[in-house]
């Protein structure tokens, strides 16, 4: 950490960025915040800690906009975003001073939080620096520990690869955190029954408030003005009235990001009902995957998109029958 | 005072459920939400605080006005029923229950809101006080004690019992109702109770928060702060934290077409919506700062200022905890107050 | 309202691009081959205007049935349309059956101008399956349900 | 609201019998927006029309529904009836109740329940169809072909014939093309050259036609009707007015070590040179890379030995730019390279040759004067093994997966040749199929086996291998007698596939053309505009389009020239108003849209928009309404719902939706 607020210092100094785009301490021990920092002073506030999940390549699109350059730090997953948002020029590259952070694997105080510790005071195990296995939680109901892998969040476990696709420099070591395969959760829910698919989407999605945050973090719904809030096309709908809603919000949303979605787990990060909606971004990916070539969005920024490109051969709509 | 055995509250439910509409807090897909009780709901009085506040059952996140049915040129408008049926609300903590006041000022006051006026006179609430506060809340800050809940009967847990303390007609009511179920009790456990969640409240971080400065009066001088260009900018603008407020009661007016029949509902809004308050002209506040500006001025600023000095904000922290990129109401208020400190 | 149980008539739409296969219904149509008048048409220019949305909608309004039409792969009328409709198409449907929603409420053929019969035949197979899996009650806004 | 008119149409009995007119019209009158509904008999015919007419007039209609039969068959009539009676064209729906509904159903109830409900779903479109105009663009009255062969002179004789300018633009020294290379052509045997020099003088001398050769396309943009073109005129080192093609030059040379591209490389060249004798223009150039002069500044001879001083060492190349209203593109071929097919022995020995490299051997002016010899030691073959299907109808990827279509033909033409003038000479040809389909092309090929006694082995050549003693084992099989074959030839000619010019995809790409997997462009619909690209205003001209011979390609470069000459022939462009347009306040500037469209309608620009107040300076995609077809494939890719397609919009197409599953 100290050496990336040493570089943001230097960077800040020397004039090659205007402002240092990172987080900043919380005030809780898990809470820290995205922030921008324009001065040395600022930077004192300046954390990167095993709580820094967001993804912040999106808040480059308004800080592509800005004078000057901005020092964004990125884990290795964000690059990808950043690389699709190049893609589809909604960010600017030469805005960027990326400085690839290291990452071992970032942890859900959701998680914690269902384990029953409650009053939480702090938490041991937490800075990058550190390599315990175990967080050590200090609460006003008594000492508790959790296993680090077990207050991972869900796409750490199915992490990508702490390999960063685009970057100025790095700072920090990763630690490898995959221990699943991604599509696992995926092929459980294809083996279901209908009745079942059906009645466990209906019970998640039963929880969804519309409070769009799904949508609003997501890097790869970055339109200026959603479907779902222009009246232009008839589908604005604010609220759960009837269960068809969500259904239909969060289908479209993910056909709206097949084959740009990168799969960096916001969507479920910050969901206040704990939706897994990874679950259906990554059905699409699976589906692409298997019936059109591997693809990784964000794994570059020049190659074709799977909804935009097609050949010949490719199967038809009758295969989703086939399958079985 | 009465108490229950924990392990009959299988039967109170039930019992409840005979003659009035049930809500309480129920497990579904790993969540903790009000829904209606039915025998096979897993109901859940250990999670503190449910996703979103218990506001849905007194203002419901949606809900239809009124209905127009076309049949060939001509129209006919049938209104939406009023609540009529009596219900119960059981497991709000004492938070909740002081949201409940600042939605009254809102919707009792002139021009009366019938839909929830009626839902207010035919609910009771059961209100349950906090076993086990944590981290993120900050009720206190307001006045709210989370030992004593304010409502139509009070609850609390000690041991393996609930003790049931009826503090209004409706709740005395609800009472004699289910009393079959009870035992007499005296207060002592529940004595012990208060002051356990006393001395927990004092260790807690937000506890001492100041709201010095924030009142009416303050008006030009937080909406002029140049602090807030800084707050503003990891917000994402979704709705997460309006939506589990157990306070924010701004809705938009909606149709929905089925055909020949057109339904108009009212929704929840969020003042973090770029299109709320969406008119002919544009909107009123062009930017996210001033959207961001717009919820915690109106929570701290102007609805002290039209309420004799009552927040719209009861310190449930619900915001703390789910607000996606770590920003809440708390953060807002220490933000001003270093700045104080600074100047 | 009566409690007599309605014999089921189901709401199926058929999106037919106007270079084949809407051309295949004329045909069918010109040629006397009968399906059922459940069936009811929508013309687009190609199967690529064919907007996802559309089909969901027509789910929420209370269709119970929707197959879309285009040329052949190879020989739309623009070239490439029909191309992107099919993965746009595959992976929609794949997603519905992922949600539980019966994939046979959902179909795709190439029916070419040529093809009036077969446009009825599909138009008859289709309409069977919808029968036989009933009203569509998953995909659904209720209160279009009267 | 829009105030509508609905008709409906009995069509005689055709609808009247099974769909309850009167009621349909009836129940018209209930729906939103509907101020006038009436039925008749026919409505498309001149009374009908003319009721329709009345009721514009009348009603004060704003828009209409008739339902009646299908679209296809009488939207453009009530269009233009609605036109006359002052209504734009646009506000014109129709329901099918005919094709779709009364020929389809017997029932008379459930008809006129369906009837109505086509109607609704057609007035619920209307009420949100807007008058739309078509667009109008202007046409620059001249062509350009790109590719100076065969198909791009026929091309532009056909165009400067009808009275129009035609540049060509051709990447050599000369036009000609490969069918200046030929020796002899099939089925006629008459020689290549002897056809081709007069149309080669007939190009060039026609005042329409300006030929730029040594030249290539830089740059193109703009659109049908008005493209903009950079060509570049490259450096020939010698001046195209003064050289008088006396010829001094290319004799006092004394670099003559570079490779014949004419010839295929089999001999070589001058580095000042004409490619071939009768080369139009007949202005040699300095090939640079071989020029003493320019690689050590010595040497200087061929300036001093100019009379006309035409030589000028300082040239450097020109960028010419002009206007053009329609592009031909009539790149051609080659033959694809042989590094794959090492079985062959291409590499290794110098008497396996292809085919066109056969055409110069056969070629008075060829490497061997026309005499047939070995090219390794100048002896007579006496055995000869023509190979064919070398890397055509392949299913790897050595080769190519399509017919190369000419094979057949020239082998039998250079079997027969052979034979005729050499009469000693064994001829082999080991062949997958024989295809001869063509105008006395079967009779052409049965000559070269009956009356001219060539060899034809159904069968595939395993392996080439050259022989101490200088001959070549060709290890084959004949699958009719199903056995192994081993034969000595003296020479082998390889049947080599030909494939679209490599510059193709530069070409392609510069004027938003397809292409498809193999190279070759695509083409508007394969069987009813093929000569057509799908980009608006490009054409297509022989091989460039698949593989043909040169009956076929003179006869689709005619083709495509009667459909530039159709394009020039208009002042104006009168375009489909039913395009795509995107809103400027939704479009993100993403590039997915552009991505989709097959004619490259979309391009994005930074414009100053005013977002409710917030100016800024956005990237947004631009629809070029005269290039745009309106399939509306970019309306669905695009995420934030900012492009839309006028006359089937979203809002349109959802109404339609919600009307029928009312």
């Amino acid at each position: 950490m100290q050496e990336l607020i040493n570089r943001a210092k230097e960077l800040l100094a020397d004039g090659t960025v205007a402002r240092v785009l990172g987080w900043k301490g919380g005030d809780l021990p898990y809470n820290p915040e995205p922030a921008y920092f324009e001065t040395a002073e600022e930077l004192a506030d300046f954390v990167y800690n095993s709580f820094c999940g967001a993804n912040l390549s999106k808040y480059m699109i308004e800080a592509s906009k800005l004078e000057g350059k901005t020092m964004v730090c990125l884990k290795p997953c964000d690059t990808y975003s950043f690389n699709q948002l190049i893609k589809e020029h909604r960010v600017d590259r030469e805005k960027a001073y990326i400085v690839g952070v290291g990452c071992k694997g970032k942890l859900d105080i959701e998680k914690i939080k269902k384990k029953g510790v409650k009053g939480i005071e702090s938490i041991e195990g937490a800075e990058i620096t550190d390599e315990a296995d175990t967080l050590k939680i200090q609460t006003i109901y008594g000492e508790k520990s959790c296993a680090y892998a077990d207050a991972m969040l869900e796409r750490c476990h199915v992490c990508k690869g702490k390999e960063h696709m685009v970057y100025d420099e790095l700072i920090g070591d990763s630690k490898e955190t995959k221990d699943a395969d991604r599509f696992d959760e995926v092929a459980r829910i294809e083996a279901m029954s209908p009745e079942e698919k059906f009645a466990f989407f209906q019970k998640e999605l039963s929880k969804c408030i519309r409070c769009n945050a799904c949508r609003n973090a997501c890097p790869a719904c970055s339109c200026r003005k959603c479907v779902f809030d222009s009246t232009k096309f008839d589908s604005s709908q604010k609220a759960n009235v009837d269960s068809f809603e969500e259904k239909m919000f969060h289908i479209i949303r993910a056909f709206h990001v097949a084959g740009r979605c990168t799969d960096c787990g916001e969507c479920s990060r910050v969901c206040p009902q704990g939706i897994p909606l990874h679950l259906f971004n990554r059905k699409f990916i699976k589906d692409i995957d298997g019936l059109y070539g591997e693809y990784q969005a964000g794994a570059d920024t020049t190659s074709k998109a799977p909804l935009t490109n097609y050949t010949f051969e490719d199967a038809e709509p009758s295969i989703v029958g086939k399958r079985g | 005072m009465y108490k229950i055995a924990k392990e009959n509250l299988s039967a109170l439910f039930r019992l409840i459920a005979e003659t009035r509409e049930l809500y309480l807090p129920v497990k579904t897909a790993g969540q903790t939400n009000y829904a209606a009780w039915s025998e096979d709901a897993e109901v859940d009085l250990d999670t503190l605080k449910t996703v979103k506040s218990a506001k849905d059952a007194f203002f419901p996140q949606s809900e239809g006005l009124y209905t127009v049915k076309k049949e060939g040129k001509k129209m006919s408008v049938e209104p939406e029923g009023l609540k009529e049926q009596d219900f119960v609300v059981f497991g709000m903590k004492a938070c909740d229950v002081k949201g409940l006041e600042v939605l009254d000022n809102v919707f009792l006051s002139d021009p009366v809101d019938t839909f929830y006026a009626a839902r207010r006179e035919h609910g009771t609430v059961v209100a349950m006080a906090c076993h086990e506060p944590e981290e993120t809340c900050f009720c206190k800050v307001f006045g709210v004690d989370a030992a004593e809940p304010k409502s139509d009967v009070a609850v609390w847990t000690a041991g393996e019992d609930l003790y049931w303390k009826a503090l209004s007609e409706k709740g005395e009511a609800l009472t004699e109702a289910v009393k079959e179920l009870f035992t007499d009790a005296d207060e002592a456990a529940v004595e012990a109770e208060k002051e356990a969640i006393h001395k927990i409240l004092e260790k807690l971080p937000y506890m001492n928060l100041s709201l010095e400065g924030w009142n009416g009066d303050a008006l030009s001088e937080k909406f002029d702060s140049p602090i807030w260009e800084e707050l503003y900018k990891p917000c994402l603008a979704c709705g997460t934290c309006t939506f589990v407020c157990p306070t924010c009661q701004c809705y938009d007016i909606k149709d929905y077409s089925a055909g020949d029949t057109v339904s108009r509902y009212r929704c929840w809004d969020s003042c973090m919506y770029s299109d709320f308050t969406m008119m002919a002209h544009g909107n009123n506040r062009t930017s996210q700062m001033q959207r961001f500006r717009q919820r915690f001025m109106h929570k701290l600023v102007y609805y002290p200022a039209n309420n004799d000095g009552m927040y719209s904000c009861v310190g449930c922290g619900r915001c703390v905890e789910k607000c996606p990129q770590a920003l809440n109401i708390v953060k807002v208020i220490k933000a001003f107050q270093n700045q104080g400190g600074e100047q | 309202m009566s409690l007599e149980k309605k014999e089921f008539k189901p709401k199926i739409v058929a999106f037919c691009c106007n270079w084949c296969s809407y051309a295949g219904a004329d045909l069918a149509g010109s040629s006397r081959l009968t399906y059922p008048a459940d069936v009811k048409i929508i013309r687009v220019p190609c199967s690529c205007r064919v907007n996802p949305m559309f089909i969901l909608r027509a789910f929420e309004k209370g269709a119970d049935g929707v197959i879309m039409c285009g040329c052949h792969p190879g020989d739309c009328h623009y070239s490439t349309g029909n191309f992107y409709a099919r993965r746009r198409m595959t992976l929609l449907f794949s997603m519905l059956d992922y949600i539980g929603v019966e994939n046979g409420r959902t179909r795709v053929e190439w029916v070419s101008a040529a093809e009036g019969v077969k446009f009825s035949e599909t138009m008859n197979s289709f309409v069977e399956k919808i029968y036989s899996l009933g009203e569509n009650v998953r995909l659904g806004d209720l209160r279009c349900k009267s | 609201m829009q105030r509508i008119g609905v008709f409906v149409c009995h069509c005689g009995s055709n609808i009247a019998a099974t769909v309850d007119v009167s009621k349909v019209a009836e129940m018209a009158l209930m729906e939103p927006g509907v101020v006038h509904a009436e039925d008749y008999q026919y409505m498309c015919s001149e009374a009908g029309q003319a009721k329709i007419a009345a009721a514009i007039q009348e009603k004060n209609l704003t828009g209409m529904v008739v339902c009646s039969c299908s679209p296809r068959m009488h939207e453009a009539t009530f269009r233009k009836a609605a036109e006359r009676a002052g209504l734009n064209p646009y506000m014109v729906e129709i329901a099918n109740i005919r094709e779709h509904c009364s020929w389809i159903h017997k029932d008379v109830e459930e008809a006129t329940k369906k009837a109505v409900i086509l109607m609704r779903a057609a007035i619920a479109k209307v009420n949100l169809n807007a008058p739309l105009q078509p667009g109008e663009s202007r046409v620059t009255k001249r062509a350009l072909v790109i590719g100076g062969g065969i198909a791009g002179i026929q091309t532009a004789i056909d165009i400067a014939d009808a009275g129009y300018e035609v540049d060509i633009v051709e990447k050599t020294p000369s036009i000609g093309g490969r069918m200046s290379q030929l020796d002899k052509t099939f089925p006629t045997l008459d020689c290549s050259a002897c056809i081709l020099t007069p149309k080669m003088v007939e190009a060039s001398a026609h005042e329409k036609i300006n030929i730029y050769t040594y030249s290539e396309v830089e740059k193109v943009s703009g659109f049908v009707g008005d493209f903009t073109v950079d060509i570049r005129k490259k450096a020939r080192s010698v001046d195209m007015d003064k050289c008088t093609g006396c010829g001094v030059c290319q004799e006092k040379c004394p670099s003559k070590k570079a490779p014949s591209e004419f010839n295929r490389g089999l001999n070589t060249r001058s580095a000042i040179y004409t490619p071939f004798a009768q080369a139009i223009p007949n202005v040699p150039v300095i090939d640079r890379e071989a020029c003493i002069k320019f690689k050590t500044g010595k040497c200087g001879l061929c300036a001093k030995v100019c009379q006309a001083g035409a030589v000028d060492y300082e040239q450097k190349d020109e960028i010419v730019t002009e206007k053009y209203g329609a592009i031909v593109v009539a790149t051609g071929f080659d033959t694809i390279k042989l590094d794959q097919y090492d079985e062959y022995a291409y590499s290794q020995s110098k008497d396996v040759i292809t085919s066109l490299e056969l055409e110069r051997v056969m070629n008075a002016a060829g490497p061997t004067h026309g005499h047939l010899e070995r090219l390794s030691d100048g002896k007579a073959p006496k055995e000869i093994v023509f190979i064919q299907c070398v890397g055509s109808r392949c299913s790897d990827d050595r080769g190519k997966p399509y017919c190369s279509k000419i094979c057949c033909m020239y082998t039998a033409k250079h079997a027969m040749l052979i034979r005729d003038k050499y009469p000693d000479v064994n001829v082999t040809v080991f062949y997958i199929d024989v295809r001869t389909p063509g105008k006395n092309f079967d009779e052409f090929y049965r000559r070269a086996v009956e009356q001219y006694g060539v060899n034809y082995i159904k069968g595939q050549v395993g392996k080439v291998i050259p022989q101490p003693n200088g001959k070549l084992l060709v290890q084959g099989s004949d699958l009719l007698d199903n056995k192994q074959i081993l034969k000595e030839a003296d020479m082998v000619v390889l049947a080599t596939a030909i494939e679209p010019n490599p510059d193709v995809r530069k070409i392609a790409t510069m004027l938003t053309a397809s292409i498809d997997t193999n190279n070759f462009l695509t083409e508007a619909h394969a069987k009813l505009r093929p000569v057509e690209s799908p980009t608006a205003g490009i054409f297509l001209s022989g091989v460039c389009q698949g593989p043909k011979d040169i009956p076929e390609t003179v006869a689709q470069a005619g083709a495509a020239a009667v459909k530039a000459i159709g394009l020039l022939a208009k002042d104006k462009l009168l375009t489909n108003p039913c395009t795509a347009q995107s809103d400027i306040l939704l479009c993100n500037g993403c590039s997915t849209c552009e991505n989709v469209c097959p004619y490259g309608a979309i391009t994005y620009e930074d414009k100053e928009v005013n977002d409710h107040g917030i100016r800024e300076t956005r990237r947004i995609a631009v629809v070029n309404s005269a290039l745009c077809q309106g399939c509306g494939a970019c309306t669905v890719a695009c995420p934030s719902g900012a492009m839309d397609l006028q006359g089937f919009s979203n809002r349109q197409i959802i109404a339609e939706v919600d009307a029928i599953c009312r």
